[in-house]
């Protein structure tokens, strides 16, 4: 137990220390806020949101955003073409948006890095099987994979996360994979291993660790591609349904419009751009703090 | 050669009072790729509207949808059964080979005929032909058609075959055929990928077209050429920016946009194709009539029509075209009346509502979302879904799903060949699964008379039934709309969405 | 000898094989075959420091990860107190794991980056056996101290340490598990010279606390000399001369040996003697040569003998023996 | 043994070839959703012979795996069947629609390496300066934006409102472009034809710059931080100890170096880049494989579909191929 | 010939200021060789740089004068010391697996010297041909290079690159990069440190035969005392950026004055018939960006006194060119 807490205790260190090496890098340090921000948003949406996301009234349609003629402050950021109000779709939209892209992410993570992690430390048949298969997977261009779990099993959340990490986990697996294959030949593994620690202890407690890192970055890059993944399948008339508030959707739905209503579609595109910028942004920080050979000065 | 064959026309000539260029491309934006250009071989709209543009019918329609000779000149009834149709002389596909009775013969074999496009490939457009079992020639200028039961519609249907020469097909094969298409309609092939762009080019030994449809002669523009633009913003861009002058498809919410602008025109017409939410009689609440009438009550039509569709469509108070002669007038929509639909409502044992997914496709998102909208404030708690069409529809006919927002065309304008697969128990559109013996009995007897005014008192009879009993949100028949640029003269949107170009010219500079 | 060794090794063997792809192998290519280490017969005796020097590639490390267990020797056998360890599995292991232990020549990639010295030192205690938390505690701090880092410095990063500071946490986890013997893999060959000094002398004084015996692989020869009690010389994944300390220095019979010596750079003018240059460079253990893997360089080729027949390693009445030869003749 | 390597890359890719044939089909297959009924159209009169005939005519009635079978043996001969909706043979639409994608690919893939090699080395070598965070935030922006997104807006600036580029084809009609290879840059340079040439350069732009701007944005940083990383290299040092000059030591050593980290993520890109044309292709109206993939996809068009993804994997697996020998004369520490 | 006055060079850092270079004073003369010795991290790689006119980011010169042949190379323009660079004066590095550049053959990078320089320059005939004569040209100068620094067949391995190549082969052609132009003074930064015993040997072996025979002189950079001891004529003994020591190789090594080089030569293990104890410095080399202006060996030093914290000394000299710098000579 008192270890326990200690570990935990020095986790927290750790985490403290690596915050503290964030802050030297003010966009990541800009990015990582806005993310929480946007969190916040999503977790709060009914306090924050004016209307109601799904609340359609023809009579209000297409209100432009306040500062344009015919604009209203009550509704911000205007209506769309059913008298929907953008800003509480939008706000609400954070939440499906970012459900998306965290689970997305979570399932790829979760998969790739478990095979990654067998394959690239025992090798051998195992590795040689997934690794085809992963090669057979990259072969596919990702969206067509999406669009054709899409089409085939319908629109939905479940089968949208399906999509996504249907291909999304093999980046994960090499990557994981790969790191494996370096970190085994160091000589703390080595190490271990005359220890006596088991494989699956050196797997986990030892190697996995220092794999972190990559792993942080590379998901939070991909958390950013799986949201735009959600909006372009959301273009091919596949994401998330209306009226449920998706980010994707308003944008692809408001395109037409981008002429007549040009706010439809821009403004969620806007905080779609926003949010995948500060994720961006973070995870370029995460890189540059994890990866010491690319400090500045 | 083409270019040398072709006999050039003074620099300008008038129609309509203005000068047109006769050397003028008109180039028109479609919104989907066009299957093939051969008309045996699709059952697609949009592949029907470019391949009318090098191939003639014996009839045509005008843009308001009314029939008029074209390739025949004249035809009538033998028997209830017995078709028989006189061809124009005079008439010569593009290779100058002269239209005769054996190529409307071989055309309609073709279709009707299995396997009769080669490779073990049947015609698709067979359904079209309803009960014709075989064409005939009678003589060089003379074709009959033999039919299995009266059919009246069959002048209504004809518009969508078209004359192809049974010599060159029978040469070449199907395939080639459909690679350089020769037909004998006022433009002649020139090149084209189906998926990108086809080009056509006036024919110059055109005979003329169907004397109903002014101005009759050769093509008024040179070239035209039809491209596939799928995205509609690009395709309006496009038309903005000037790259096309015609475009297919406008979205009732660019109308205002393109009417702002100095050089565009809209131009839209009645349309044939009919959307209506189906409920489900074989599920409950939409066994009980009165819910079904509470619908009715409750969705707010004439806003949606108002509003999201910007005025550009016509409710409809029945299951009928209001263009149609056999519509029902004396029929008035459903108010809306929301009191009134939760009278209903309660009546049939549903004072709280109920929950209600409104199954579409990804066209009609709006207006689902609209409706349900409207019934969320009767307290039927509606959401909508959408779906793949390929999907939804073995579900619709299985009748595993609750309601459905769908369209369904009805191009002749006639109500046969539309009450009977959307009303009539084991229709192929019947997803309201609606089976009332006594309506069934009334179109039935419809289909086969070929007496207009008894037709249209069966129908008018039918459609009082089916009103009351309300199987369907009755909604509205979208119009035809399409945008065009100031410089094209004597084009108007037709009602079978067909876009006719023998007629239209551009602005000479 | 009457005394038994700690350690003996008979006719060991490691090679690592270079698989082909298939086209490859049809296309005439063979399997390759390194032979990191080919045929080392050793003895190690209880508390002694066995010097290891040979040139970069000759297999040291591969020789001292083979007698750890750390792969699997491809043929030969280790005894460790007399048993064969060889084909040893779980416990057995285990067992034989707290009595051996391992030093590296890398003090950054041989330390976890993402443990603190009290993780990294309590994962060997744990695996010795000691799960109580109170009792790591009060060992870590111990083993800390024994190897001459401050204890407040327990829950550091390795990023936080110097070179020679973390080399000694190196150490202490290898004193963690109490072992007898411990392989010493280039301990100082990383660290400058004042560093170097005093893991010299840590690494002494544990010896003579410990009871421990070393195998103390280096290249630096006048470490060798200073540490060591014997020494052996590879070349080329072979053993070719191995002797007491001074008499390996002061009469080095291999030429190989005497080629090493004589390169000795040395700060005392007496010393600095004729250099022998030696010709070329060490062959790859891909493709060693003939014979006497020595002869390609060697400046007292007898001739034919040399290029086809391999020597055998020769031992004289004190215990030295040498593999040459010219040596022999 | 180069030769032998690179032989065998290519015949590795025939049993990714064969797996992914089969993956697609049985995707397919598991499809709910009836072919024929969407073949048909959604209204008019179809009646249940006319269906029967249609499943018979394309194999549809057989058990699965005879299907399969049936399928992987055509397609080994090279007939991929008949497109289910255009009655085509699938062969021939794909060739149709092949150059287009490959030209637009290409060009994406040069005008991103073209803009973002030197932005990449520039910002590497003046790093931190305004031109640096100015570049590294719009590349930023480059990877942020949905590609749909980014070409509607293109659409509007460039089309709409400015007027100098088409928003949608390939070419106009009437430069009389005669057609030798079908990638049409390339033909109108081969027949000399400027006009054409100028035309699809035009038509070419917007959607290339839509497609290569996620490319151009990664690529950026990639060289960036790998020159950041060679210039570090004691090699570089050497070569400003040789006396060389700055620019000559930057281009020629460290490019050089910092671009075999550069190769790699092209390569992992170039699926990332093929699957956005799908997107491209649409809002741009380009006749190429994408467009036909979506549509295909909606309208259940087995044939197509398979025909299509087998295609798009080719030219993956090709392009990947083609990265990996160049990789090889990059760097030559590696013969694949 | 290169005469160094008081050269500081400071990196600015985050941390603070680094002095990595910190007043140093030194002189070499023709066929001279120079050794610097020290610990890691104590400024010799800087100091070698510095001279080249290479101060890597974010250094910078803040005083001092280089005079080479009587020109202050710090008022060259960066043209003026390009040509000097590999020309005049030449470098050689401490790992030749990092100093060849991966991605080129070995002999277009001794080439690439002679063309920097236009050695082998072609006056007559057209473009193409005087570029096909200086080609050629070139290439025959690289293969003679390649022999005299011992590189077997240098007609094949000239289209080699480095990874094939051995890192004694490798650091050979380092040397004949150096060598191209015959420059008057080689630069060389641990040459052998990452080489084997044996090679090592034949790397010094032809260094020395360099300087016997064209007469180059050597700044040689080491922290082995040993081969300082055997190859060089003068050692300079730097600590924490600065000189504390230097004079005539045997006057250093065997009477050494400033404690810190005492220290060194008590740490490494002497190869004689009695072993002696090894004295090794207590505690490790100090930050060089928390430096103050005392005597940085101060914390480690056991000869310490009240004296040394009053002020910075300066390198006093103790006779024969002999000097250190230290309290206990002040
Ligand atoms: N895992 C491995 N797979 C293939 N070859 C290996 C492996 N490990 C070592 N080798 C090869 O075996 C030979 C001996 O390696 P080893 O590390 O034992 O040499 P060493 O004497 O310790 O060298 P150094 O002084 O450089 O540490 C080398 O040629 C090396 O390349
Ligand atoms: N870019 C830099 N920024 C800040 N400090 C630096 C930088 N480069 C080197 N230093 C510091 O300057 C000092 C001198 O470095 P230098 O490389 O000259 O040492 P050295 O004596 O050559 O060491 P070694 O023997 O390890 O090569 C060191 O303390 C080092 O930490
Ligand atoms: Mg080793
Ligand atoms: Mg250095």
């Amino acid at each position: 137990m008192e270890t326990h807490l200690r570990s935990l205790r020095l986790f927290g260190q750790n985490l403290q220390a690596f915050f503290s090496q964030l802050k030297k890098h003010p966009s990541a340090w800009l990015g990582g806020i806005v993310i929480l921000l946007y969190v916040a948003m999503a977790i709060i949406a009914p306090l924050l949101a004016p209307h109601s996301p799904i609340g359609t009234d023809l009579q209000l349609r297409l209100i432009p955003p306040f500062w344009q003629d015919g604009g209203t402050w009550s509704h911000f950021f205007g209506t769309d073409v059913l008298g929907m109000d953008l800003l509480s779709r939008i706000i609400y939209g954070a939440r499906i948006s970012l459900l998306i892209g965290f689970l997305a992410v979570g399932i790829s993570v979760l998969i790739g890095v478990v095979l990654g992690m067998l394959a690239g430390y025992f090798r051998g048949f195992f590795d040689e099987i997934i690794s085809r298969f992963a090669e057979l997977l990259m072969a596919f261009p990702f969206l067509i994979f999406a669009i054709g779990i899409m089409a085939v099993l319908g629109p939905g959340f479940g089968n949208l996360l399906l999509a996504l990490t249907f291909k999304g986990w093999v980046e994960f697996f090499r990557l994981v994979r790969g790191e494996m294959m370096v970190e085994k030949t160091k000589e703390y593994v080595e190490a271990a291993t005359a220890l006596g620690v088991s494989h699956l202890r050196i797997i986990i407690s030892e190697i996995l660790p220092n794999v972190v890192h990559s792993i942080l970055v590379l998901g939070t890059l991909r958390l950013g591609y799986m949201i735009i993944m959600e909006a372009s399948l959301s273009f091919l008339g596949l994401g998330i349904q209306p009226p449920t508030p998706a980010w994707g959707s308003m944008i692809s739905a408001g395109r037409d419009y981008m002429m007549t209503a040009w706010w439809i579609s821009t403004i969620p595109g806007i905080a779609l751009l926003i949010l995948v910028l500060s994720i961006n942004l973070f995870g370029e920080g995460l890189r540059d703090v994890s990866d010491p050979r690319l400090k500045r000065g | 050669g083409t270019k040398a064959a072709s006999v050039e026309k003074p620099a300008a000539t008038t129609l309509n009072g203005q000068n047109v260029d006769p050397n003028a491309t008109i180039t028109v934006g479609l919104s989907a790729s066009v299957l093939t250009l051969d008309p045996a071989n699709h059952r697609d709209r949009n592949t029907e509207t470019v391949i009318r543009n090098m191939f003639d019918g014996l009839v045509t329609r005008t843009v308001d949808g009314k029939i008029v000779p074209e390739i025949a000149e004249s035809w009538k009834l033998n028997s209830p059964t017995v078709w028989e149709f006189k061809i124009r002389k005079g008439i010569t596909f593009h290779d100058g080979s002269p239209l005769t009775a054996d190529d409307v013969q071989f055309t309609f074999e073709r279709i009707l005929k299995e396997g009769a496009l080669g490779n073990n490939l049947s015609s698709p457009r067979k359904g079209l032909l309803g009960p014709v079992t075989s064409v005939v020639k009678v003589d060089d200028f003379t074709v009959q058609f033999n039919l299995s039961s009266p059919w009246p519609i069959m002048e209504q249907m004809l518009p969508h075959q078209q004359i192809v020469p049974k010599a060159y097909v029978e040469k070449v094969g199907s395939e080639e055929f459909a690679k350089k298409p020769i037909g004998a309609g006022p433009f002649k092939f020139v090149e084209g990928k189906l998926d990108e762009r086809i080009v056509m080019e006036r024919y110059d030994k055109y005979y003329g077209g169907s004397p109903d449809l002014k101005p009759v002669g050769l093509a008024q523009a040179k070239t035209v050429i039809f491209e596939v633009i799928p995205e509609t913003s690009t395709r309006l861009a496009s038309l903005m920016s000037g790259q096309i002058q015609i475009s297919q498809k406008v979205p009732a919410d660019m109308i205002d946009k393109v009417k702002a602008d100095n050089n565009l025109l809209i131009k839209s017409a009645e349309g044939t194709t009919v959307t209506m939410f189906q409920m489900n009689l074989k599920q409950k609440p939409f066994d009980n009539v009165k819910v079904r009438q509470a619908m009715n009550y409750a969705v707010n039509i004439q806003q949606i029509v108002d509003t999201a569709l910007g005025g550009n469509a016509v409710r409809l108070a029945g299951p009928v075209l209001a263009t149609s002669f056999a519509v029902n007038k004396d029929l008035k929509p459903y108010p809306y009346d929301t009191a009134k639909a939760k009278q209903l409502l309660s009546e049939a044992g549903y004072p709280n509502g109920f929950a209600l997914v409104i199954d579409t496709e990804a066209d009609l998102k709006t207006i689902a979302e609209a409706a349900a909208a409207d019934l969320q404030k009767v307290g039927i708690n509606a959401t909508v879904r959408i779906w793949d069409w390929g999907v939804l529809k073995p579900l619709l006919l299985k009748g595993e799903r609750s309601m459905a927002l769908t369209t369904f065309g009805n191009s002749t304008q006639d109500p046969s060949d539309f009450l009977e697969p959307t009303l009539k128990a084991g229709g192929g559109g019947n997803y309201s699964h609606y089976a009332n013996p006594e309506a069934a009995t009334l179109i039935d007897q419809a289909k086969i008379s070929l007496v207009e005014s008894e037709r249209k008192d069966l129908y008018v009879k039918a459609q009082a039934i089916i009103y009351n009993e309300a199987p369907w949100v009755f909604g509205y028949a979208m119009k035809q709309t399409e945008a065009s640029s100031k410089k094209i003269v004597n084009w108007e949107s037709s009602m079978d969405s067909r876009i006719n170009l023998h007629d239209v010219g551009i602005l000479a500079k | 000898m009457t005394i038994a060794p700690l350690v003996e090794l008979r006719a060991i063997k490691k090679h690592y094989v270079i698989n082909k792809s298939f086209l490859e192998k049809v296309a005439g290519a063979k399997k390759q075959i390194i032979k990191a280490v080919d045929g080392v017969d050793l003895q190690i005796f209880n508390g002694e420091i066995l010097g290891l020097v040979g040139e970069s590639g000759c297999g040291k490390s591969t020789l001292g990860r083979t007698i750890l267990q750390l792969h699997r020797a491809t043929a030969g056998e280790i005894y460790f107190e007399g048993k064969c360890i060889n084909h040893l599995k779980g416990h057995d292991l285990r067992k034989f794991r707290q009595d051996a232990q391992i030093i590296f020549q890398n003090p950054y990639s041989s330390l976890n980056p993402r443990k603190s010295v009290r993780q990294i030192l309590s994962l060997a205690l744990r695996s010795r056996g000691l799960k109580d938390s109170l009792e790591q505690e009060r060992e870590i701090r111990h083993l800390l101290s024994s190897v001459g880092l401050a204890e407040r410095q327990i829950d550091n990063y390795p990023h936080q340490f110097s070179g020679g500071q973390r080399q000694r946490i190196g150490i202490a986890r290898a004193l963690a598990m109490k072992p007898r013997f411990i392989v010493a893999d280039e301990p100082v060959s990383a660290l400058d010279v004042s560093v170097q000094a005093q893991i010299i002398n840590l690494l002494e004084e544990l010896q003579q606390e410990y009871k421990l015996t070393y195998l103390f692989v280096a290249h630096d020869l006048s470490v060798i000399h200073y540490i060591s009690d014997r020494v052996a010389v590879m070349y080329l994944g072979k053993v070719v001369e191995i002797a007491k300390t001074e008499e390996l220095f002061n009469n080095p019979r291999h030429p190989y040996t005497q080629a090493l010596i004589s390169a000795i750079p040395s700060v005392d003018k007496e010393r600095r003697k004729n250099r022998i240059i030696l010709e070329g460079t060490v062959p790859t253990p891909l493709n060693p040569p003939s014979g006497c893997a020595f002869h390609t360089r060697c400046f007292l080729k007898l001739g034919q003998i040399c290029e086809t027949k391999t020597p055998e390693l020769i031992y004289d009445s004190m215990g030295n023996g040498v593999a040459c030869h010219y040596v022999k003749a | 043994m180069r030769a032998v390597k690179i032989v065998e890359r290519v015949l590795a890719t025939i049993p990714i070839m064969i797996g992914v044939a089969i993956l697609v089909f049985l995707f397919m297959r598991f499809t709910p959703g009836d072919p024929v009924d969407l073949m048909m159209g959604k209204d008019g009169n179809v009646s249940a012979q006319e269906v029967a005939t249609l499943r018979a005519q394309f194999n549809l009635d057989e058990p699965i795996y005879v299907q399969l079978f049936d399928y992987l043996h055509k397609a080994s001969q090279g007939d991929l069947g008949l497109s289910f909706k255009k009655n085509r043979p699938v062969i021939e639409l794909v060739k149709e629609a092949l150059p287009a994608t490959v030209e637009l690919s290409l060009v994406a893939v040069v005008i991103s390496l073209f803009i973002a090699i030197p932005i990449g080395v520039y910002s590497a070598v003046k790093q931190n300066s305004l031109i640096d965070r100015a570049s590294m935030g719009i590349s930023f922006l480059g990877v942020s934006m949905p590609a749909f997104w980014l070409g509607i807006v293109l659409i509007l600036i460039f089309s709409v409102k400015l007027g100098i580029s088409p928003a949608q084809g390939r070419i106009d009609y009437g430069v009389g472009l005669d057609k030798v290879t079908g990638f049409y840059l390339l033909d109108s340079i081969l027949t000399g034809n400027f006009q054409a040439f100028k035309s699809t350069l035009s038509h070419l732009l917007l959607p290339a710059i839509t497609l290569g701007a996620t490319l151009a944005a990664i690529v950026t940083r990639v060289v960036r931080s790998s020159m950041l990383e060679v210039l570090r290299q004691d090699y570089i040092v050497m070569a400003r100890a040789k006396g060389m000059s700055e620019f000559k030591v930057v281009v020629k050593h460290a490019l050089r170096n910092a671009l075999i980290p550069t190769v790699t993520v092209v390569g992992l890109e170039i699926g990332v880049l093929l699957g956005g044309n799908m997107i491209v292709e649409t809002v741009f109206g380009w006749p190429g494989l994408g467009r036909i993939a979506v549509e295909a996809i909606f309208n259940r068009d087995y044939p197509l579909v398979q025909g299509v993804v087998m295609f798009y994997a080719i030219v993956f697996v090709m392009a990947n191929l083609i990265v990996d020998i160049l990789y090889t004369y990059i760097n030559p520490k590696i013969s694949i | 010939m290169l005469q160094v006055k008081d050269l500081t060079m400071v990196y600015e850092t985050d941390r603070g200021k680094v002095k990595a270079v910190n007043g140093v004073n030194f002189s070499i003369g023709h066929g001279e060789v120079l050794g610097l010795v020290g610990e890691s991290g104590c400024g010799k790689s800087a100091t070698l740089l510095t001279l080249l006119g290479l101060v890597p980011y974010p250094g910078k010169i803040t005083s001092g004068e280089i005079l080479f042949n009587g020109e202050d190379l710090r008022k060259k323009s960066p043209t003026e010391m390009r040509n000097i660079r590999g020309k005049d004066i030449a470098m050689i590095f401490q790992d030749p697996m990092t100093a060849l550049n991966p991605v080129f053959k070995v002999g277009e990078q001794i080439r690439e010297t002679l063309r920097i320089h236009g050695l082998m320059q072609e006056q007559k005939g057209s473009w193409w041909s005087r570029r096909k004569k200086q080609n050629h040209n070139e290439r025959e100068r690289v293969m003679e290079l390649m022999k005299e620094v011992g590189i077997p067949s240098p007609d094949e391995r000239f289209f080699e690159y480095p990874h094939q190549f051995s890192g004694g082969m490798q650091q050979r052609v380092v040397i004949a990069i150096a060598l191209a132009c015959s420059a008057q003074l080689l630069l060389a930064d641990e040459p052998t440190t990452a080489l084997d015993v044996t090679i090592q040997a034949q790397i010094l072996e032809l260094l020395n035969k360099i300087n016997r025979e064209r007469e180059t002189a050597i700044i040689m950079v080491t922290h082995n005392l040993g081969m300082a001891a055997e190859f060089c004529q003068k050692i300079a003994v730097m600590y924490a950026g600065e000189i504390v020591e230097q004079g005539p190789t045997d006057a250093v090594l065997e009477n050494p004055k400033h404690p810190y080089t005492q220290g060194l030569l008590q740490s490494i293990p002497r190869i004689s018939e009695r072993k002696q104890r090894i004295e090794p410095i207590p505690g490790s080399v100090p930050d060089l960006a928390t430096l103050d202006e005392t005597c940085a060996f101060y914390p480690r030093c056991g000869k310490r006194t009240k004296a040394c914290l009053l002020k910075k000394y300066n390198l006093e000299d103790l006779g024969e060119g002999h000097s250190a710098k230290c309290a206990l000579y002040s």
